[in-house]
Protein backbone atom coordinates (compact mmCIF):
# COMPACT_ATOMS: atom_id res chain seq x y z
CA UNK A 1 0.00 0.00 0.00
CA UNK A 2 0.85 3.15 -0.86
CA UNK A 3 1.41 6.17 1.57
CA UNK A 4 2.04 9.88 0.88
CA UNK A 5 3.15 12.89 3.47
CA UNK A 6 2.05 16.14 2.88
CA UNK A 7 3.82 19.82 4.50
CA UNK A 8 5.48 19.61 7.85
CA UNK A 9 4.03 15.53 8.32
CA UNK A 10 6.35 15.25 5.01
CA UNK A 11 9.34 17.52 5.85
CA UNK A 12 9.80 15.56 9.38
CA UNK A 13 9.56 11.97 7.72
CA UNK A 14 11.99 12.88 5.15
CA UNK A 15 9.87 11.98 2.16
CA UNK A 16 6.74 12.55 0.17
CA UNK A 17 5.75 8.88 -0.26
CA UNK A 18 6.75 5.52 0.76
CA UNK A 19 5.17 1.53 -0.24
CA UNK A 20 4.39 -0.21 3.30
CA UNK A 21 3.22 -3.52 4.32
CA UNK A 22 1.40 -3.46 7.53
CA UNK A 23 0.72 -6.29 9.33
CA UNK A 24 -3.07 -7.43 9.61
CA UNK A 25 -2.94 -6.53 13.16
CA UNK A 26 -3.42 -3.12 11.63
CA UNK A 27 -6.88 -2.16 10.94
CA UNK A 28 -7.51 1.24 10.90
CA UNK A 29 -6.27 4.70 10.37
CA UNK A 30 -4.94 5.32 13.67
CA UNK A 31 -3.45 2.00 13.94
CA UNK A 32 -1.54 2.92 11.29
CA UNK A 33 -0.46 5.73 12.91
CA UNK A 34 0.72 3.96 15.49
CA UNK A 35 2.54 1.34 13.57
CA UNK A 36 4.32 4.00 11.83
CA UNK A 37 5.38 6.01 14.75
CA UNK A 38 7.32 2.60 15.93
CA UNK A 39 9.46 2.84 12.70
CA UNK A 40 11.63 5.31 13.86
CA UNK A 41 12.47 8.43 15.45
CA UNK A 42 11.29 10.89 11.99
CA UNK A 43 8.19 9.53 12.24
CA UNK A 44 7.15 9.66 15.86
CA UNK A 45 8.44 13.27 15.41
CA UNK A 46 5.44 13.49 12.80
CA UNK A 47 2.86 11.78 14.63
CA UNK A 48 3.45 13.24 18.30
CA UNK A 49 0.36 14.95 18.36
CA UNK A 50 -1.65 11.98 16.27
CA UNK A 51 -4.87 13.95 17.07
CA UNK A 52 -3.69 17.35 14.71
CA UNK A 53 -2.74 14.88 11.43
CA UNK A 54 -5.64 14.56 9.30
CA UNK A 55 -5.90 11.51 7.01
CA UNK A 56 -7.15 10.25 3.81
CA UNK A 57 -7.78 6.73 1.75
CA UNK A 58 -8.00 6.96 -1.75
CA UNK A 59 -7.67 10.60 -1.90
CA UNK A 60 -10.91 11.04 0.12
CA UNK A 61 -10.51 12.47 3.75
CA UNK A 62 -11.53 9.82 6.68
CA UNK A 63 -11.49 9.78 10.25
CA UNK A 64 -8.79 7.81 12.47
CA UNK A 65 -11.00 4.91 12.75
CA UNK A 66 -11.41 4.26 9.26
CA UNK A 67 -10.96 1.06 8.15
CA UNK A 68 -7.32 0.59 6.11
CA UNK A 69 -8.19 -3.13 4.63
CA UNK A 70 -8.49 -2.50 0.24
CA UNK A 71 -6.80 1.24 0.11
CA UNK A 72 -4.43 1.65 -2.74
CA UNK A 73 -3.25 5.24 -1.23
CA UNK A 74 -3.22 6.65 2.31
CA UNK A 75 -1.86 10.14 3.14
CA UNK A 76 -1.71 12.11 6.12
CA UNK A 77 -1.12 15.69 6.53
CA UNK A 78 -1.70 18.50 8.63
CA UNK A 79 -4.66 20.74 8.75
CA UNK A 80 -5.28 22.28 5.59
CA UNK A 81 -4.02 25.86 4.91
CA UNK A 82 -5.38 26.75 1.38
CA UNK A 83 -7.60 29.29 -0.27
CA UNK B 1 -30.02 23.86 -17.09
CA UNK B 2 -26.92 24.01 -18.44
CA UNK B 3 -24.30 25.24 -15.28
CA UNK B 4 -20.57 24.71 -16.71
CA UNK B 5 -18.09 23.83 -13.76
CA UNK B 6 -14.26 24.55 -14.46
CA UNK B 7 -11.80 23.37 -11.59
CA UNK B 8 -8.24 24.00 -12.29
CA UNK B 9 -4.94 23.48 -10.01
CA UNK B 10 -2.16 25.56 -11.25
CA UNK B 11 1.27 26.98 -10.91
CA UNK B 12 0.51 29.78 -13.03
CA UNK B 13 -1.79 32.93 -12.50
CA UNK B 14 -5.11 33.30 -13.54
CA UNK B 15 -6.76 36.35 -15.07
CA UNK B 16 -10.36 37.45 -12.87
CA UNK B 17 -11.75 39.29 -16.48
CA UNK B 18 -11.04 36.33 -18.60
CA UNK B 19 -12.80 33.73 -16.14
CA UNK B 20 -15.62 35.89 -16.15
CA UNK B 21 -15.86 36.70 -19.58
CA UNK B 22 -15.62 32.60 -20.30
CA UNK B 23 -18.44 31.89 -17.88
CA UNK B 24 -20.91 35.24 -18.90
CA UNK B 25 -20.03 35.29 -22.89
CA UNK B 26 -22.59 34.60 -25.27
CA UNK B 27 -25.37 34.31 -22.32
CA UNK B 28 -28.40 36.27 -21.45
CA UNK B 29 -29.59 33.85 -18.42
CA UNK B 30 -27.00 35.41 -15.72
CA UNK B 31 -28.27 38.67 -13.77
CA UNK B 32 -24.99 38.03 -10.98
CA UNK B 33 -21.93 37.10 -11.22
CA UNK B 34 -19.31 37.12 -7.81
CA UNK B 35 -15.66 37.05 -7.53
CA UNK B 36 -13.69 36.47 -4.89
CA UNK B 37 -10.19 36.33 -5.25
CA UNK B 38 -7.31 35.57 -2.72
CA UNK B 39 -4.33 37.31 -2.84
CA UNK B 40 -1.18 36.90 -0.81
CA UNK B 41 -0.79 39.78 1.69
CA UNK B 42 2.75 41.40 2.64
CA UNK B 43 4.26 42.08 5.75
CA UNK B 44 2.14 43.56 8.85
CA UNK B 45 3.04 44.32 11.67
CA UNK B 46 6.63 43.37 12.19
CA UNK B 47 6.42 39.92 10.55
CA UNK B 48 8.02 39.90 7.24
CA UNK B 49 6.16 37.69 4.55
CA UNK B 50 8.85 37.49 1.58
CA UNK B 51 6.52 34.62 0.11
CA UNK B 52 4.19 32.29 0.09
CA UNK B 53 4.90 28.26 -0.83
CA UNK B 54 1.40 26.19 -1.75
CA UNK B 55 1.84 22.69 -1.46
CA UNK B 56 -1.02 20.78 -2.51
CA UNK B 57 -2.22 16.95 -3.31
CA UNK B 58 -2.86 16.24 -7.02
CA UNK B 59 -5.81 14.63 -7.82
CA UNK B 60 -7.75 14.36 -4.30
CA UNK B 61 -7.12 18.55 -4.26
CA UNK B 62 -9.35 18.42 -7.87
CA UNK B 63 -11.26 15.59 -6.49
CA UNK B 64 -12.39 17.48 -3.03
CA UNK B 65 -12.77 20.96 -5.20
CA UNK B 66 -15.52 18.96 -7.49
CA UNK B 67 -17.41 17.51 -4.68
CA UNK B 68 -18.41 20.84 -3.37
CA UNK B 69 -18.83 22.47 -6.78
CA UNK B 70 -21.01 19.47 -7.15
CA UNK B 71 -22.58 20.07 -3.62
CA UNK B 72 -22.62 24.07 -4.41
CA UNK B 73 -25.21 23.04 -7.41
CA UNK B 74 -27.15 21.16 -5.79
CA UNK B 75 -27.69 23.77 -3.09
CA UNK B 76 -28.11 27.11 -5.33
CA UNK B 77 -29.57 27.83 -8.63
CA UNK B 78 -26.45 28.50 -10.24
CA UNK B 79 -25.71 29.17 -13.56
CA UNK B 80 -22.12 28.08 -13.42
CA UNK B 81 -18.84 28.79 -11.47
CA UNK B 82 -15.24 28.76 -11.73
CA UNK B 83 -12.58 27.32 -8.97
CA UNK B 84 -8.83 28.60 -9.98
CA UNK B 85 -5.94 27.45 -6.74
CA UNK B 86 -2.71 27.93 -7.15
CA UNK B 87 0.43 26.15 -6.27
CA UNK B 88 3.99 26.62 -5.55
CA UNK B 89 5.61 29.99 -4.57
CA UNK B 90 2.88 33.68 -4.50
CA UNK B 91 4.92 36.88 -3.26
CA UNK B 92 2.52 39.26 -1.75
CA UNK B 93 -0.14 41.23 -4.25
CA UNK B 94 0.07 37.70 -6.38
CA UNK B 95 -3.12 35.59 -6.83
CA UNK B 96 -3.32 32.48 -4.58
CA UNK B 97 -7.05 31.50 -5.43
CA UNK B 98 -10.52 32.60 -7.71
CA UNK B 99 -13.94 31.74 -7.43
CA UNK B 100 -16.64 32.86 -9.75
CA UNK B 101 -20.15 32.43 -9.92
CA UNK B 102 -22.82 33.12 -11.74
CA UNK B 103 -26.89 32.87 -11.30
CA UNK B 104 -29.78 34.29 -12.33
CA UNK B 105 -29.69 36.01 -9.14
CA UNK B 106 -27.28 37.27 -6.15
CA UNK B 107 -28.15 35.78 -3.31
CA UNK B 108 -27.18 32.42 -5.00
CA UNK B 109 -24.14 33.90 -6.32
CA UNK B 110 -22.93 35.18 -3.60
CA UNK B 111 -23.82 32.53 -1.42
CA UNK B 112 -22.30 30.16 -3.37
CA UNK B 113 -19.16 31.67 -3.28
CA UNK B 114 -19.03 31.88 0.29
CA UNK B 115 -19.97 28.23 0.44
CA UNK B 116 -16.77 27.27 -1.73
CA UNK B 117 -13.88 29.54 -0.10
CA UNK B 118 -15.22 28.12 3.74
CA UNK B 119 -14.68 24.83 2.24
CA UNK B 120 -11.30 25.59 0.48
CA UNK B 121 -10.15 27.14 3.24
CA UNK B 122 -10.66 24.03 5.87
CA UNK B 123 -11.10 20.82 3.18
CA UNK B 124 -8.97 21.54 0.32
CA UNK B 125 -5.70 19.92 0.45
CA UNK B 126 -3.26 22.58 0.52
CA UNK B 127 -1.06 23.94 3.05
CA UNK B 128 0.71 27.34 2.97
CA UNK B 129 4.00 27.48 4.17
CA UNK B 130 5.51 31.00 4.07
CA UNK B 131 8.94 32.22 4.36
CA UNK B 132 10.11 35.59 6.11
CA UNK B 133 12.68 37.19 7.85
CA UNK B 134 12.77 34.40 10.09
CA UNK B 135 12.81 32.05 8.05
CA UNK B 136 10.41 29.18 6.97
CA UNK B 137 7.09 28.14 8.64
CA UNK B 138 3.81 26.59 7.97
CA UNK B 139 0.56 28.52 8.24
CA UNK B 140 -1.48 27.20 11.34
CA UNK B 141 -5.32 26.51 10.36
CA UNK B 142 -7.23 28.53 11.87
CA UNK B 143 -11.00 27.96 14.36
CA UNK B 144 -12.40 30.68 12.83
CA UNK B 145 -12.13 29.08 8.99
CA UNK B 146 -13.53 25.43 11.10
CA UNK B 147 -16.50 27.99 12.25
CA UNK B 148 -17.34 29.39 8.73
CA UNK B 149 -17.03 26.44 7.02
CA UNK B 150 -19.71 24.26 9.54
CA UNK B 151 -22.61 27.28 9.51
CA UNK B 152 -23.36 25.37 5.84
CA UNK B 153 -23.90 21.95 7.63
CA UNK B 154 -26.67 23.45 10.02
CA UNK C 1 -6.34 53.15 7.10
CA UNK C 2 -6.17 54.09 3.42
CA UNK C 3 -9.07 52.64 2.11
CA UNK C 4 -9.84 54.71 -1.28
CA UNK C 5 -13.30 55.35 -2.48
CA UNK C 6 -14.73 55.21 -5.97
CA UNK C 7 -18.33 55.97 -6.78
CA UNK C 8 -19.29 56.38 -9.96
CA UNK C 9 -22.87 56.71 -12.09
CA UNK C 10 -21.97 56.45 -15.47
CA UNK C 11 -23.90 55.87 -19.12
CA UNK C 12 -21.03 53.96 -20.52
CA UNK C 13 -20.15 50.46 -19.80
CA UNK C 14 -17.47 49.35 -17.13
CA UNK C 15 -14.44 46.91 -17.15
CA UNK C 16 -14.28 44.31 -14.02
CA UNK C 17 -11.24 43.98 -14.18
CA UNK C 18 -9.55 47.51 -14.58
CA UNK C 19 -11.55 48.34 -11.67
CA UNK C 20 -10.05 45.67 -9.45
CA UNK C 21 -6.54 46.40 -10.57
CA UNK C 22 -7.23 50.16 -9.72
CA UNK C 23 -8.33 48.92 -6.05
CA UNK C 24 -5.47 46.36 -5.33
CA UNK C 25 -2.86 47.55 -7.87
CA UNK C 26 0.41 47.78 -6.15
CA UNK C 27 -0.68 46.56 -2.65
CA UNK C 28 -0.05 44.23 -0.31
CA UNK C 29 -2.23 44.88 2.49
CA UNK C 30 -5.46 43.08 0.64
CA UNK C 31 -6.05 39.29 1.25
CA UNK C 32 -9.09 39.42 -0.36
CA UNK C 33 -11.54 41.30 -3.46
CA UNK C 34 -14.83 40.75 -3.58
CA UNK C 35 -16.82 41.61 -7.10
CA UNK C 36 -20.35 41.29 -8.06
CA UNK C 37 -21.57 42.17 -11.33
CA UNK C 38 -25.36 42.91 -11.97
CA UNK C 39 -26.33 41.83 -15.36
CA UNK C 40 -29.00 42.53 -17.56
CA UNK C 41 -31.12 39.15 -18.02
CA UNK C 42 -32.92 37.89 -21.39
CA UNK C 43 -36.22 36.97 -22.78
CA UNK C 44 -37.15 33.86 -19.88
CA UNK C 45 -40.38 32.00 -20.28
CA UNK C 46 -42.38 33.74 -22.80
CA UNK C 47 -41.90 37.02 -22.18
CA UNK C 48 -39.13 38.72 -24.36
CA UNK C 49 -37.17 41.73 -22.66
CA UNK C 50 -35.60 42.89 -25.62
CA UNK C 51 -34.34 45.84 -23.50
CA UNK C 52 -33.72 47.93 -20.10
CA UNK C 53 -33.59 51.73 -19.71
CA UNK C 54 -32.26 52.84 -16.15
CA UNK C 55 -33.33 55.99 -15.15
CA UNK C 56 -31.69 57.19 -11.91
CA UNK C 57 -32.14 60.82 -9.62
CA UNK C 58 -28.22 62.57 -10.44
CA UNK C 59 -26.92 64.03 -7.21
CA UNK C 60 -29.55 62.36 -5.15
CA UNK C 61 -27.96 58.76 -6.44
CA UNK C 62 -24.51 59.31 -6.00
CA UNK C 63 -25.03 60.84 -2.48
CA UNK C 64 -27.28 57.88 -1.35
CA UNK C 65 -24.27 55.38 -2.52
CA UNK C 66 -21.26 57.69 -1.18
CA UNK C 67 -24.03 57.33 2.68
CA UNK C 68 -23.84 53.25 2.40
CA UNK C 69 -19.81 53.16 0.87
CA UNK C 70 -19.20 55.44 4.19
CA UNK C 71 -21.41 52.91 6.59
CA UNK C 72 -20.24 50.33 4.53
CA UNK C 73 -16.36 51.70 5.70
CA UNK C 74 -17.54 51.96 9.64
CA UNK C 75 -18.95 48.57 9.58
CA UNK C 76 -16.37 46.44 7.98
CA UNK C 77 -12.14 46.59 7.92
CA UNK C 78 -12.20 47.26 4.13
CA UNK C 79 -9.18 48.68 2.08
CA UNK C 80 -11.34 50.32 -0.33
CA UNK C 81 -14.74 49.75 -2.29
CA UNK C 82 -15.75 50.42 -5.64
CA UNK C 83 -19.44 51.13 -6.92
CA UNK C 84 -20.12 51.88 -10.12
CA UNK C 85 -23.90 52.10 -11.38
CA UNK C 86 -24.73 52.60 -14.97
CA UNK C 87 -27.51 54.54 -16.26
CA UNK C 88 -29.45 54.41 -19.74
CA UNK C 89 -30.23 51.83 -22.05
CA UNK C 90 -28.79 48.08 -21.47
CA UNK C 91 -29.62 45.03 -23.51
CA UNK C 92 -29.31 41.58 -22.60
CA UNK C 93 -25.54 40.39 -21.31
CA UNK C 94 -24.74 43.52 -20.55
CA UNK C 95 -23.70 44.79 -17.08
CA UNK C 96 -25.97 47.36 -14.87
CA UNK C 97 -23.82 47.31 -11.69
CA UNK C 98 -20.45 46.62 -10.10
CA UNK C 99 -19.61 46.71 -6.54
CA UNK C 100 -15.70 45.53 -5.73
CA UNK C 101 -15.02 45.33 -2.24
CA UNK C 102 -11.29 45.00 -0.40
CA UNK C 103 -10.02 43.20 2.72
CA UNK C 104 -7.81 41.50 4.33
CA UNK C 105 -9.83 38.71 5.18
CA UNK C 106 -12.64 37.35 2.77
CA UNK C 107 -15.57 37.53 4.91
CA UNK C 108 -15.36 41.16 5.35
CA UNK C 109 -15.19 41.72 1.69
CA UNK C 110 -18.16 39.43 0.85
CA UNK C 111 -20.48 41.34 3.54
CA UNK C 112 -19.87 44.42 2.18
CA UNK C 113 -20.31 43.93 -1.23
CA UNK C 114 -23.81 42.16 -0.16
CA UNK C 115 -24.72 44.98 1.98
CA UNK C 116 -24.08 46.99 -0.66
CA UNK C 117 -25.78 45.16 -3.14
CA UNK C 118 -28.75 44.74 -1.13
CA UNK C 119 -29.23 48.82 -0.27
CA UNK C 120 -28.68 49.65 -4.16
CA UNK C 121 -31.26 47.39 -4.72
CA UNK C 122 -33.91 49.57 -2.57
CA UNK C 123 -32.33 52.71 -1.81
CA UNK C 124 -30.46 54.15 -4.79
CA UNK C 125 -32.68 56.46 -6.42
CA UNK C 126 -32.20 54.20 -9.92
CA UNK C 127 -35.51 52.63 -11.79
CA UNK C 128 -35.83 50.22 -14.43
CA UNK C 129 -38.18 50.35 -17.39
CA UNK C 130 -38.32 46.67 -19.33
CA UNK C 131 -39.19 47.09 -23.34
CA UNK C 132 -40.13 44.03 -24.71
CA UNK C 133 -42.68 42.49 -27.28
CA UNK C 134 -45.53 43.47 -25.23
CA UNK C 135 -44.15 47.75 -25.04
CA UNK C 136 -42.95 48.99 -22.58
CA UNK C 137 -43.33 48.59 -18.28
CA UNK C 138 -41.74 49.92 -15.04
CA UNK C 139 -40.08 47.03 -13.01
CA UNK C 140 -41.60 46.71 -9.94
CA UNK C 141 -39.94 46.70 -6.44
CA UNK C 142 -39.35 43.06 -5.01
CA UNK C 143 -39.92 42.08 -1.65
CA UNK C 144 -37.55 39.86 -1.53
CA UNK C 145 -35.02 42.90 -1.48
CA UNK C 146 -36.52 44.83 1.17
CA UNK C 147 -36.31 41.83 2.98
CA UNK C 148 -32.58 41.48 2.21
CA UNK C 149 -31.96 44.91 3.36
CA UNK C 150 -33.76 44.84 6.46
CA UNK C 151 -31.37 41.76 7.77
CA UNK C 152 -28.19 44.69 7.90
CA UNK C 153 -30.82 46.65 10.45
CA UNK C 154 -31.16 43.64 12.72
CA UNK D 1 -39.32 75.22 -4.16
CA UNK D 2 -38.47 72.76 -6.79
CA UNK D 3 -40.23 69.76 -7.34
CA UNK D 4 -39.17 66.31 -9.36
CA UNK D 5 -40.53 63.57 -10.86
CA UNK D 6 -38.98 60.03 -11.88
CA UNK D 7 -39.93 57.08 -13.62
CA UNK D 8 -43.78 56.49 -13.69
CA UNK D 9 -44.73 59.12 -11.44
CA UNK D 10 -42.85 61.72 -13.89
CA UNK D 11 -44.56 59.99 -17.00
CA UNK D 12 -47.88 60.29 -15.70
CA UNK D 13 -47.56 63.81 -14.79
CA UNK D 14 -45.88 64.63 -17.73
CA UNK D 15 -43.12 66.63 -16.72
CA UNK D 16 -39.61 66.32 -14.95
CA UNK D 17 -39.57 69.03 -12.69
CA UNK D 18 -41.72 72.21 -12.06
CA UNK D 19 -41.38 75.17 -9.34
CA UNK D 20 -44.24 75.66 -7.36
CA UNK D 21 -44.96 78.07 -4.23
CA UNK D 22 -47.80 75.97 -2.14
CA UNK D 23 -49.76 77.97 0.70
CA UNK D 24 -48.66 77.64 4.19
CA UNK D 25 -50.86 75.13 5.19
CA UNK D 26 -48.90 72.64 3.56
CA UNK D 27 -46.62 71.28 5.89
CA UNK D 28 -45.46 68.11 5.42
CA UNK D 29 -44.93 65.76 2.58
CA UNK D 30 -48.26 64.19 2.56
CA UNK D 31 -50.01 67.65 2.57
CA UNK D 32 -47.77 68.06 -0.63
CA UNK D 33 -49.27 65.04 -2.34
CA UNK D 34 -52.61 66.49 -1.54
CA UNK D 35 -52.08 69.47 -3.09
CA UNK D 36 -50.42 67.97 -5.80
CA UNK D 37 -53.44 65.52 -6.58
CA UNK D 38 -55.82 68.60 -6.06
CA UNK D 39 -53.77 69.90 -9.35
CA UNK D 40 -55.64 68.08 -11.97
CA UNK D 41 -56.24 64.86 -13.14
CA UNK D 42 -52.11 63.75 -14.42
CA UNK D 43 -51.64 64.73 -11.05
CA UNK D 44 -54.51 62.62 -9.42
CA UNK D 45 -53.05 59.11 -11.94
CA UNK D 46 -49.85 60.18 -10.22
CA UNK D 47 -50.16 60.07 -6.91
CA UNK D 48 -53.81 57.57 -6.58
CA UNK D 49 -51.94 55.56 -4.46
CA UNK D 50 -49.84 57.63 -2.13
CA UNK D 51 -48.48 55.06 0.16
CA UNK D 52 -46.64 53.54 -2.79
CA UNK D 53 -44.69 57.05 -3.35
CA UNK D 54 -41.57 57.88 -2.66
CA UNK D 55 -40.15 61.36 -1.31
CA UNK D 56 -36.86 62.96 -0.87
CA UNK D 57 -36.15 66.17 0.79
CA UNK D 58 -32.85 68.13 -1.08
CA UNK D 59 -31.48 64.92 -2.43
CA UNK D 60 -32.37 62.54 1.14
CA UNK D 61 -35.19 60.21 1.90
CA UNK D 62 -38.22 61.39 3.71
CA UNK D 63 -41.26 59.91 5.69
CA UNK D 64 -44.79 61.10 4.33
CA UNK D 65 -45.14 63.28 7.34
CA UNK D 66 -41.39 65.34 6.83
CA UNK D 67 -41.64 69.32 7.13
CA UNK D 68 -40.95 70.73 3.87
CA UNK D 69 -40.33 73.76 5.06
CA UNK D 70 -37.21 75.27 3.59
CA UNK D 71 -36.72 72.59 1.17
CA UNK D 72 -35.31 73.85 -1.94
CA UNK D 73 -36.09 70.39 -4.12
CA UNK D 74 -38.93 67.56 -3.51
CA UNK D 75 -38.84 64.37 -5.76
CA UNK D 76 -41.18 62.33 -5.76
CA UNK D 77 -40.92 58.90 -7.42
CA UNK D 78 -42.51 54.74 -7.20
CA UNK D 79 -39.70 52.17 -4.74
CA UNK D 80 -36.77 51.97 -6.26
CA UNK D 81 -35.66 49.36 -8.49
CA UNK D 82 -31.81 49.59 -9.23
CA UNK D 83 -28.94 47.37 -8.90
Amino acid sequence: MKVKYFAWVRERIGKAEETIDPPASVRTVDDLIGWLTARGETYAYAFEKPKVIRAAIDQAHVKPDAVIAGAREIAFFPPMTGG
Amino acid sequence: MNAPVTIRIQQEDFDTAREIAALSRGRTDIGAVVTFSGICRGPEGGDEIASLTLEHYPGMAEAEIKRHADEALARWPLQGLTVIHRFGRVTPGQNIVLVVTASKHRQAAFEAAQFLMDYLKTSAPFWKQQEGAEGKGWVEAKTHDEDAAARWTK
